[in-house]
């Protein structure tokens, strides 16, 4: 057993940053993940950094552009920490060294990006989150944090009180993936979770392979409720074959986008009259699908991304990055020929529910990045405001978990007797699948309260699991139950939701998980074996996938990214509340909570989002 | 980390002698080639030529240092074509003083012919 | 595996009969190709399961080795043939591999889009990126190995530590403890020197180079072509001070630093982010030389 | 670096059919260059028959040099010298930062130029020998 003050899951941007914070507030900090640090997708962010820096621009026009990009589901202390730290952490990452690209003055380059009444996105070339990755685990190892790389977290230690709100996190069980050592981390003081994004459970993704959402899974198994997780970001460009993303920054510079038959359909359709192709991701990518379904589409599967206009030097010094990209993998060269692109499933706003200190309702438990739902995003994420989200909630999380002080949280987390219980009628009875073999991670019984008893217990429930896995023999390949499932997502909760859709959706989940309770891993091998964590990997896109389909069912309106055909307007009046899941012992029940709109010193009045 | 490399030598003297022995050996050896080889034919050489060579100081400093140069150059390249293939410790350390010492032996020998051939000793 | 496609679902009822824009048609053509691609893979697989392939397909020869499973302990090579398609990149075709027929074929891979530097592997005598390597431009069959020079831990999976070690060594970070304050100043940095410091920057870590390096190979302290690079970016860049300068090229002249290097140029031809490592490393001999000749 | 199992041929040298340039240039570098230093030791203990007497130097050089093989060493002297001094060239440009982008075609220039200077220079060399 290993043990240190604040365990880190997770080494993307905001892990790192969250180690950074805590070691920086006194703590011993390990982080446990199961990439080598460069290797999380972090670095795979090309666009930039939202951070009101300059004259004419401040942080209030952020949080108001981030409360519209939300479509006011943003909670309103979330968005001002984030447009207040916004500035300050992205400087800090100069500082650290990050390469900024520079304007002639030797000042960070800013540029615009959709959704933005600013030229707020600060940007390292085409290459931002990669080198924000490698900066900020350059800082990792200037202060010697220690890293257990290739560490799979397959479970949280939770003690076992019947109201995940009395609930203490204790640590984690890792998994060596290099010689199948499975071993408990006690944490003295909190863990974080920084496991990204869950971008797997859908088969055409941006998200790398490792995105399988392992995070929001294991706090959702241990109590702590998943909110708003109907709301997923689809990206209007993206290439066809791989998923590959082309930033939005080639539209931020100038890009443009046509149909087969040569429009300039954003405007020829009107589906954004002010804004064009920087309109919100949700309007392009919707607008992008609808040419395809009405025939306009090219090969019937895309539209065209054309940049050529903006000639060679400046594609050069802005963008060389994507001209690698549309060659390498799309065998296109973006500057003679345009670029295909069609949305991909890019991010989940949605996630493990914090309040603005990153704190769960969990003690103990913190969340930050991806995974999390602090709700700065609400129901709609605008580019450029992911990677700040990492640095400043990563960074808030990191140094609470250590112990070091910010303040009451306005924001509630954790289900209470005043929040609002949802009646929807579910086509299935979601959530466990009868006896699987590794059961819940807080059973709610009540029987296990210390910090000790709680790790026992969680590694001897994962050896168990692991050697069940290890010696069935024959049974299903995760592999056949991941596709099916990405297939149902695809086809049925993209970026067009129907109820009858998302219904089936949620059957075919079932279906999985009850085909999951047969699964075996065939490699026999303790040494990498990947297929027992892919296996292990795919129980969690189950859970997360799930958690998905049944926030897209309840949330019968159209709001930010998330469309439902049967319902074409947003309902200020009924939804202007997030959608929150719990695992409540097996059983998935869904509530809401109302959203925060009032601010330090205004409060944000929904009006109609239009660009 | 960094520790690990406090005590080292550095490489870099070694390195630019190397080139600048290149360089100047890029002339002297296209010399000697030319000279001995198309000039005088090398079948042709007999010890009377050889000293009538070897009496112009001129020609005997550049055949000297021709030599130490060459010594230097080659037996400098031998250490670190070996050092490239990750000799350590004290085999180094040996083989260090043994290239060392055939060098010298080498330049050493080399000097006393050339000054027979001249005539001086 | 199965020959059996799980039988696509009807189209949504709702769907049949929209009233609204967006889903004017029947079955959009946007749901038609996919249907129709969707036929096209069944078809594909059905054919590949059993064993007569109709349609073009990829034979790769991909190396085994587990220690602790029997067979595998002497290493081996396997042959796959993979259904082609176009656009399909090794890593695609050996994720198919171990998807369709051998769950336990291992290798590290993640991001499919060469920023994550997990998939270098040996592919036909070359370090590659199997994610960023056409099929189309190898000749069959394709040969797909670990890196060598570095440990085998199993199939594909190296072990990485020693390189890890190796990029630590060169104290890879800024080292000045200045931070922002009050009126958040940014450091300065001119356009060039960015430019200067840009293609060093890029690297992902990904071991290639340090594979492909006979040096680095025989001398097992040389600090490598990646971790040099590295020690470049920060030797460059103007945001840092002449002292700290100074520093770093006292780490880089070490008898394993630099002058190791043989500009044997591997390094700069496998480099899948065309990073000039020789080109580097050959600025940076010159950088100690000129501070070494200043004392003189 | 210690292997857990032999990988064979996949290590070192014997995946020479898939070297670049660079590493063919660097190998025959490393190669002329143990030959020169060879011949410079055996060039000087042949020269120090001249500490005997003046007759024995004349003998022994014109001994050797009438000997065919002798002749045919000499011209592979030259072919290594000749490619160690181009190549060396072209090590000092890289070493300057010239012409990186063309180091392998460079290379091949050295090898060419030393083939067609020792086809150039066999008949001098050979010239009265007798067999
Ligand atoms: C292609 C692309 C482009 C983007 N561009 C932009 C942009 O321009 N601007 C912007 O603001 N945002 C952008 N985003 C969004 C943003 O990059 C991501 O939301 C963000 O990087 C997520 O960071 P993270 O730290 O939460 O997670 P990640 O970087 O995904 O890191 C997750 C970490 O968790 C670890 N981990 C996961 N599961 C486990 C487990 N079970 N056990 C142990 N460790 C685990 C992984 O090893 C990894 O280290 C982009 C996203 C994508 C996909
Ligand atoms: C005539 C011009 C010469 C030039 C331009 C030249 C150039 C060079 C250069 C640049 C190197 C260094 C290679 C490196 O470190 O990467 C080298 C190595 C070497 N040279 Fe020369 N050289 C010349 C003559 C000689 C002579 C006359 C000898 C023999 C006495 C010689 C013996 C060697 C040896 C042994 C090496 C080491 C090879 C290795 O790396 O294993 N060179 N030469
Ligand atoms: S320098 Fe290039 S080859 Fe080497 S690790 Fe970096 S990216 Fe890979
Ligand atoms: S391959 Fe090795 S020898 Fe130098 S040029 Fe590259 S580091
Ligand atoms: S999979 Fe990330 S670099 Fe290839």
């Amino acid at each position: 057993m290993y043990e240190h003050d604040v365990i880190v899951v997770g080494a993307g941007g905001a892990g790192l940053r969250a180690a950074v914070a805590a070691h920086e507030a006194g703590a011993d900090v390990a982080m446990v993940t199961k990439l080598h640090p460069v290797r999380s997708h972090t670095g795979a962010a090309e666009g930039g950094i939202n951070a009101a820096l300059r004259e004419g621009d401040d942080w209030e026009l952020h949080a108001y552009d981030t409360m519209k990009g939300s479509d006011y589901l943003g909670d309103a202390p979330a968005v001002e920490t984030l447009a207040q730290d916004a500035p300050e952490e992205t400087i800090n990452l100069e500082h650290w060294g990050m390469p900024f690209s520079r304007e002639d003055d030797g000042t960070v380059s800013q540029r615009p990006f959709g959704g933005l009444s600013f030229p707020r996105t600060t940007y390292a070339g085409a290459e931002t989150g990669h080198h924000l990755l490698h900066t900020m685990y350059e800082q990792v190892v200037k202060r010697g944090i220690e890293v257990y790389d290739e560490w799979f977290v397959t479970r949280l230690a939770v003690t076992d009180e019947p109201d995940p709100n009395d609930r203490t996190c204790h640590g984690v069980v890792a998994y060596d993936v290099q010689t199948g050592k499975i071993e408990g981390f006690k944490a003295r003081k909190g863990v974080v979770l920084a496991t990204g994004g869950p971008g797997q459970a859908f088969d055409h993704t941006t998200n790398a392979v490792s995105c399988t959402g392992d995070g929001q899974a294991m706090a959702y198994r241990a109590g702590a409720p998943l909110e708003d997780m109907e709301f997923i970001q689809f990206h209007p460009t993206s290439l066809p074959s791989t998923g590959v993303l082309i930033s939005e920054g080639v539209r931020g510079e100038g890009g443009i986008l046509y149909n087969d038959e040569g429009e300039r359909f954003m405007f020829e359709y009107g589906y954004a009259n002010n804004s064009g192709e920087l309109a919100s991701r949700d309007v392009v990518a919707r607008a992008e699908l609808t040419e395809v379904n009405e025939g306009r589409g090219v090969n019937d599967e895309y539209v065209h991304l054309d940049m050529r206009h903006l000639g060679e030097e400046r594609i050069m010094d802005r963008l060389e990055n994507i001209l690698h990209l549309a060659e390498d993998f799309e065998g296109v060269d973006g500057l003679v020929e345009p670029m295909p692109v069609k949305p991909g499933q890019h991010y989940a706003m949605g996630g493990i529910e914090t309040d603005e200190n990153g704190a769960t309702c969990i003690d103990g438990l913190y969340a930050a990045g991806e995974c999390a739902c602090v709700s700065v995003h609400g129901g709609n994420r605008l580019g450029g405001n992911a990677l700040p989200e990492l640095i400043v909630f990563g960074k808030r999380a990191g140094y609470h978990a250590a112990g070091g002080d910010l303040g009451e949280a306005e924001i509630e987390t954790g289900y209470a007797d005043d929040v609002e219980d949802d009646d929807t009628d579910l086509p299935i009875t979601p959530g466990e699948a009868g006896i699987e073999p590794e059961g819940v991670a807080a059973d709610g019984s009540g029987q296990v309260t210390d910090a000790a008893g709680s790790l026992e217990r969680a590694v001897e429930a994962e050896r168990e699991r692991v050697d069940h896995l290890l010696e069935k023999d024959d049974g299903v390949q995760h592999s056949e139950i991941r596709s099916k499932l990405q297939q149902a997502m695809t086809d049925y909760v993209n970026v067009f939701r129907t109820e009858e859709g998302v219904k089936k959706a949620l059957k075919i989940i079932r279906e999985c998980r009850q085909e999951y309770q047969d699964v075996y891993v065939a490699d026999p091998s303790r040494t990498f074996n990947t297929d027992l964590q892919h296996t292990i990997e795919t129980r969690n896109l189950i859970d997360v996938a799930e958690t998905i389909a049944l926030g897209a069912l309840v949330r019968d309106e159209f709001r930010g990214a998330h469309w439902r055909k049967e319902h074409q307007e947003r309902k200020d009046d009924e939804w202007l509340k997030h959608t929150l899941i719990s695992w409540d012992r097996g059983k998935p029940s869904v509530w809401y909570r109302p959203v925060i709109l009032e601010g330090e010193e205004k409060t944000y009045e929904p009006k109609v989002r239009s660009y | 980390m960094a520790e690990r490399y406090s005590s080292f030598t550095p490489g870099g003297t070694g390195w630019l002698l190397q080139r600048l022995t290149a360089a100047f050996l890029i002339v002297v050896l296209a010399f000697h080639f030319f000279l001995l080889h198309f000039v005088n034919h090398a079948a042709d050489v007999t010890f009377a030529a050889t000293q009538a060579r070897m009496e112009n100081v001129g020609y005997f400093l550049t055949m000297v240092l021709f030599l130490v140069t060459a010594a230097f150059h080659g037996v400098n390249g031998v250490y670190n074509a070996l050092v490239n293939q990750g000799l350590t410790g004290t085999r180094k350390k040996v083989v260090f003083a043994v290239l060392t010492l055939a060098g010298l032996a080498l330049v050493a020998q080399g000097t006393y012919v050339a000054l027979v051939m001249a005539g001086w000793m | 595996m199965s020959t059996q496609r799980q039988k696509q679902p009807d189209e949504p009822e709702t769907q049949e009969a929209p009233t609204d824009q967006e889903m004017k048609a029947e079955a959009s053509p946007q749901q038609k190709r996919l249907q129709r691609k969707r036929e096209q893979q069944s078809a594909r697989e059905a054919s590949a399961d059993e064993g007569e392939p109709e349609e073009e397909t990829v034979h790769l020869k991909v190396f085994r080795y587990d220690p602790e499973v029997a067979d595998k302990q002497e290493p081996r090579f396997d042959d796959f043939h993979v259904p082609f398609e176009k656009g399909m990149t090794v890593l695609d075709a050996v994720m198919y591999a171990r998807d369709h027929f051998d769950s336990s074929l291992t290798f590290r891979h993640s991001c499919r889009q060469a920023v994550c530097g997990s998939d270098a592997f040996f592919v036909n005598g070359k370090q590659r990126l199997g994610c960023k390597t056409q099929i189309s431009d190898l000749s069959q069959p394709i040969r797909v190995e670990p890196l060598p020079h570095q440990e085998v831990v199993k199939d594909l999976v190296v072990d990485m530590d020693h390189f890890y070690e190796q990029m630590h060594a060169v104290e890879p970070y800024f080292q000045s403890e200045d931070l922002p304050q009050g009126e958040l100043e940014e450091q300065r940095q001119s356009r060039e020197n960015r430019e200067k410091i840009k293609m060093s920057s890029r690297c992902i870590w990904c071991g290639a180079c340090m594979s492909s390096c006979n040096i680095a190979a025989g001398d097992n302290q040389y600090l490598g072509p990646a971790a040099i690079n590295k020690a470049y970016k920060f030797a460059m860049d103007d945001r840092e001070e002449e002292e700290i300068k100074e520093h770093r090229l006292r780490i880089l002249e070490q008898e394993h630093g630099v002058w190791r290097c043989q500009t044997q140029f591997s390094c700069t031809e496998v480099c899948p982010k065309d990073i000039p490592l020789t080109e580097h490393i050959q600025e940076l001999k010159r950088e100690a030389v000129k501070k070494n000749l200043k004392f003189w | 670096m210690s292997q857990s199992y032999n990988r064979g041929l996949i290590e070192d040298f014997g995946r020479w059919k898939e070297f670049s340039a660079g590493m063919w240039a660097w190998i025959f570098h490393k190669f002329t260059g143990w030959m020169l230093i060879g011949y410079l030791f055996t060039h000087i203990a042949v020269l120090s028959s001249s500490l005997t007497s003046p007759e024995a130097y004349t003998t022994t050089i014109q001994g050797l040099e009438s000997l065919f093989i002798i002749r045919v060493l000499e011209v592979g002297l030259l072919a290594v010298a000749v490619f160690h001094i181009l190549n060396g060239i072209r090590l000092l440009m890289v070493d300057l930062g010239v012409g990186l982008e063309a180091q392998d075609k460079s290379f091949y220039a050295s090898l060419i130029i030393t083939g067609v200077i020792v086809v150039a220079s066999v008949p001098t060399f050979l010239d009265g020998v007798t067999f």
